[in-house]
């Protein structure tokens, strides 16, 4: 095993399908000589070249419609969108389109595209904001969002195998801010299935993405309390892995929501209002769900301080459920 | 009982023609052809203009007129064709099998029957019956995706125009020759996806035509009501590829301009903007009086009905004599009738398949 | 009082603005001469002509876009998006622009923008889809879905004096399939607030749009097995009334949320997630959402009477929260 | 001390300019001077061209290059507008202070500057500090409202190119003669927001003048990778507008060809597309190599420059000695000094301003 980036563990992970699937090839923005944004597909164009790699122009919504069409020919179009700031103007190819034609052809045709795309606040400034939400939403998206090198490669070649549009979200924060074990050969890891990244008896803390390293830390700080957190990172939003978390929960009791999307309207009151269905009777407490306050992302990065969720207040969170004043 | 449709065409040049099982296909059902390579022709269009192919074309228009009345008695939702039908002839008609298609939603019908679709199968589907390719789960305008039709699951408009450049875009990739073509309406030429879509597909020079069906009314607005520019093909130098507009009520003109598009797009010389003018004769929907517009206007179009002048022409060529046109008009009406029967006999929608399956592959 | 179809209502509230106000103005297709799509602005051509009325091209987003540039000059701009379909269309120009300028700009800016258009499965057949949830997300957005004709018409005139971008929902089978009395004079209906239309004892049913009269349908069919239902009219979906539904659970202890969008990270999901919350200990048994099951929303409307909720879906949803089986 | 913006161009056509207090309007604030008509010009540019205004020309693109260097100083996330001064300079002055603008994202700062926005606050933004028009919410190139600037609160590329249709929509609607000016990157204008502005633009003949600031680079992308079309103007008649093609790089050419669109949107006549053709000298952002392209292609456009070709053009024509020259510079060094030690002197941003209130007005 090495231990890789997770930017590096993507970039390993699309390059094997590559290799493996003459079909698979990717549209993007500046992923070509330039390297990608953040440098996200760096190495691919020398080993892959024009004939793999498109150069797309700023027509996002083309360079998705194409995406819909090359996947309905048979091909394995992944599809990048620089940022999440900009699957605004991809929602009608995604949610009108490339979501409902498995349904609407009454199972005859079918769309395995990838969007990938980058989220969340981090070294580069520009575009933090998180709509998986949103997808989440829609009948026919898959929506996974890694955390781990490990995951994050095993679920980019599986989303790339996957017969139906998935959107693959990175999270900046994490490209090169971690670096993890990845396992040799043919790597994948199932979509639709959470992982529990610590084990605990006390309290549940189901996270994404950054999310999960602030929890774990949490985790950390609570065992010195004595608090015993177990981490469940959700790795895929859509379909939610609602037979892990809620065993997690009828395990502990009680559950932690923690997403850096905004609170309102989040995966978290999903994730919230489906354990509460399934595992009623075994919560002690009420969910808490932590995410981001209902402003709109600022850019300068003391405010987003105050803003995104931090490990204190995955603290206070877990503390609230368990009925316990926070020092923090 | 009329002959069959794939069995007319057999003398034409559908002889590479395929019939898809209608279903079980759910791998790359599009992709079916996508490695055999075809001959290319070498600048001319891909087959010239005869007596027997304007004859199709005609017999072609009648049946789609006539299949556009039934579904206007079948649903007051439907988008009436009629007035339009060269264009929905003209552009669709001399593909091979397994070029791809992606007809505007005004009309489609006859260009999935072109294909190979079963009439009574099509007409299923405004009449929500279990035999629809859709089964009922996508509007009508859908195409069964079984033909090399790219589906069209929603109801809004734009998206299309990127989905055609992609599939176009596949072909390029497989290295085969298949081409794209794709009607859109005027209005539709407004949105931002045109605008990308056409983008795209000139700066990467893909094997696509893209036909602008203007029948001149976007619901009730007249095209100088929301239209900037003069003509539909100013907008081509903007993608860097050629314009050119053709009388859309000359199936003729409309069928050899497309397939002069369709032969420059084979050979790797790109796109082409299409404006075909025509005129919408009914309403919006089926159950629209079109209280907007000078009945003067209408009545000038009615004089232009493309069903009538090719009729005339072929006429006074002699490809067609008046007993022949009587008996094709009877075979098509003989035709339209049985379908709407066999259609009408089908089991509906609903249980067993109510529609919950299905969502991922 | 008169008695006024929902659209009726709706019509009259806007003329009534445009009367008082000469900054408002409208953007749409074909709500000229032809009186718009269902002949949703009947009558308003022929009051207040081409000056106050743009037909505007096939163009979503430009028409958007010019209703943030005219709402930053001061002006009243209602922009009308035909149908809830189309809204992926304007993505961009409402969540990352129109939502965040009075924030972006530290509150020197802002924009009076309101955004109609029409959803739900109806008379119509098409574009039935059921987008609000996303907007309900996106912080400085503000979501309104009426469902009596007087709220209607109140809340239409509230949201042309709001400062903020407002998305109205008008549901399509609605538009003249209720009828009902509407104060006269200038009627306003605050956004932000719920209505209790029907009080009951047993249970609370949350409901918006067409779903408040399945509700209400519901709730009088229940009342015959001697189960008191308290109907919530939502109303506003962003900023939601938390204070009218908790205040409601905590008197019943139960609770059913229905919206005719996708149950799965639906409004429901941030109801249900938020009620938890705040009245936790007041909940006698595990909340209940209906919502359309996770499929597109088929075209044909044998199929839809499957996936669209209906009234025996809500009776036993209710006896799910008593406990009791129900005979639907 | 250097004698302040406001007071020098109160010899030129600055003698409307009315300084709104940077806070405290709430209401409309780009709408505070909707109702008062200003006379037309005849179609004759708004004001001809003087040495007075040509030095002006040339002291703003000093300016804008000194504050451009700073800012890359500041921040490797800044992204450099040097070599594209004669655009950013050439298309905002000349201006009524009641007009509308929206510029580009790159280099905006010397056009906030000529409405009267203080470059200390200006500069607050990268450094952070407490006294940025935006309070730190907004990326830097959004500029404060106060001045009739569009803000841009996004990172998205499109949507404001709608906006300033809207804003420019408005004072038609009010009667107004104000005229709105929006630069656009090239890239941009593959966006479908381009071409539904401009449809929109085109159709309403709105007031509204679209500078394309082509800077021949996407990020790494040189524009004959990602234009389908030889020219930007190509795309100009699909929106029934006219195309103006300018050296971007010659500061008054810029300027008369803007003022000429500006002076027919103000009679009413509709909207123009331009396209000012320069150069981007250094990478996409100031951290960025640009290994991407050939050095050689860089330096034939540094040979171009525009601040030195507008610097020679004056020292040629008289207008200018090399002692003004001199000065000037001096002058413009001692601004951008006295700016940045008073922005870097302001508080930083945090509490009490945590950032969580206004989201609702
Ligand atoms: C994105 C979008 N906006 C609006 C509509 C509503 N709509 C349906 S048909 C139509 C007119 C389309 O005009 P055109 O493209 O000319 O096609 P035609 O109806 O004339 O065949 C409109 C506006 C839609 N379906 N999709
Ligand atoms: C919708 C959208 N797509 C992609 C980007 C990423 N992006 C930021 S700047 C840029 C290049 C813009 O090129 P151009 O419009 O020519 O402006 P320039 O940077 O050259 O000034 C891109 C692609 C974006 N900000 N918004
Ligand atoms: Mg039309
Ligand atoms: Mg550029």
């Amino acid at each position: 095993m090495r231990r890789l980036t997770y930017i590096d563990a993507i970039i390993e992970g699309i390059a094997e399908e590559m290799r493996r699937d003459p079909d698979v090839f990717l549209i993007g923005q500046d992923i070509g000589r330039f390297g990608g944004s953040l440098q996200g597909t760096k190495g691919l164009w020398e080993e892959f070249g024009p004939s793999r790699i498109y150069e797309a122009p700023i027509a996002e919504s083309a360079m998705a419609g194409c995406g819909i069409g090359a996947a309905l020919m048979g091909l394995r179009p992944m599809v990048e969108i620089s940022f999440g700031e900009f699957l605004p103007t991809v929602m009608s190819q995604l949610v009108c389109h490339a979501a409902s034609i498995h349904y609407g052809t009454a199972g005859v045709a079918h769309v395995p595209l990838v969007i990938r795309t980058r989220v969340g606040i981090g070294p580069y400034r520009g575009h933090p904001q998180c709509y998986e939400s949103w997808f989440q939403h829609v009948p026919g998206l898959k929506v996974v969002m890694p955390y781990w090198p490990a995951d994050a490669k095993g679920l980019i070649k599986a989303a790339i195998r996957d017969e139906n549009p998935v959107l693959f979200f990175e999270h900046m924060f994490l490209y090169r801010g971690i670096r993890g074990e990845v396992p040799d050969g043919d790597h994948l890891v199932p979509i639709g299935r959470a992982d529990i990244k610590r084990p605990g008896r006390d309290v549940t803390i189901a996270a994404t993405g950054w999310m999960v390293l602030k929890a774990l830390v949490a985790a950390d700080l609570l065992a010195r309390e004595g608090i015993e957190a177990e981490v469940v990172d959700l790795r895929t939003l859509a379909p939610l892995d609602v037979e892990t978390l809620c065993a997690s929960v009828r395990r502990t009791g009680r559950l932690v929501v923690v997403h850096e999307a905004w609170k309102v309207g989040g995966i978290g009151a999903e994730i919230a209002a489906t354990v509460a269905e399934e595992a009623f009777e075994d919560l002690e407490a009420p969910i808490v769900r932590v995410g981001t306050p209902h402003v709109p992302i600022p850019s300068n990065e003391t405010l987003r301080k105050v803003v995104i969720p931090d490990t204190p207040g995955i603290i206070a969170a877990v503390h609230q459920t368990l009925g316990r004043l926070s020092s923090g | 009982m009329t002959e069959s449709f794939l069995d007319r065409r057999e003398h034409l040049f559908y002889h590479w023609f395929v019939r898809l099982s209608d279903y079980g296909c759910n791998v790359g059902v599009l992709a079916s052809f996508a490695v055999d390579k075809r001959p290319s022709w070498g600048g001319k269009p891909f087959e010239m203009m005869t007596p027997e192919i304007h004859r199709e074309l005609y017999r072609l228009m009648v049946l789609s007129r006539l299949v556009d009345r039934a579904c206007c008695e079948l649903s007051v939702h439907w988008f009436p064709s009629e007035g339009e039908e060269a264009v929905l002839v003209g552009s669709f008609y001399g593909l091979r099998p397994d070029d791809v298609i992606a007809p505007h939603y005004r009309g489609p019908f006859i260009a999935f029957y072109m294909r190979g679709a079963a009439l009574d199968r099509l007409l299923a589907s405004p009449l929500g019956k279990a035999t629809s390719y859709t089964r009922g789960r996508a509007p009508a305008h859908c195409g069964p995706p079984h033909f090399n039709i790219i589906p069209w699951v929603s109801g809004d408009l734009g998206p299309i125009i990127s989905i055609a450049a992609g599939t176009a875009l596949a072909c390029r990739y497989k290295q085969s020759d298949r081409v794209t073509v794709h009607t859109i309406g005027e209005g539709t030429t407004n949105r931002g996806d045109f605008h990308e879509a056409l983008t795209l597909a000139g700066l990467w020079k893909l094997p696509v035509v893209y036909v602008v069906q203007n029948n001149q009314y976007a619901i009730s607005l007249h095209i100088s009501e929301f239209m900037p520019c003069k003509e539909i093909t100013d907008r081509a130098a903007g993608y860097g590829m050629p314009g050119v507009a053709v009388d859309g009520n000359d199936v003729a003109a409309v069928f050899e301009t497309v397939q002069e598009a369709v032969a420059r797009a084979r050979q790797g010389l790109g796109p082409t903007l299409i404006e075909a003018r025509t005129y919408r004769l009914r309403g919006h929907w089926a159950g629209d009086p079109a209280a907007y517009r000078p009945p003067e206007e209408v009545e000038a179009w009615r004089a232009q009905d493309p069903v009538v002048r090719c009729q005339q022409a072929l006429l006074a060529s002699g490809a067609l004599t008046p007993e022949d046109d009587k008996a094709l008009w009877a075979a098509a009406e003989e035709e339209v009738a049985e379908a709407l029967a066999k259609a009408k006999a089908a089991p509906d929608l609903g249980t067993p398949d109510a529609g919950l399956n299905e969502v991922y592959a």
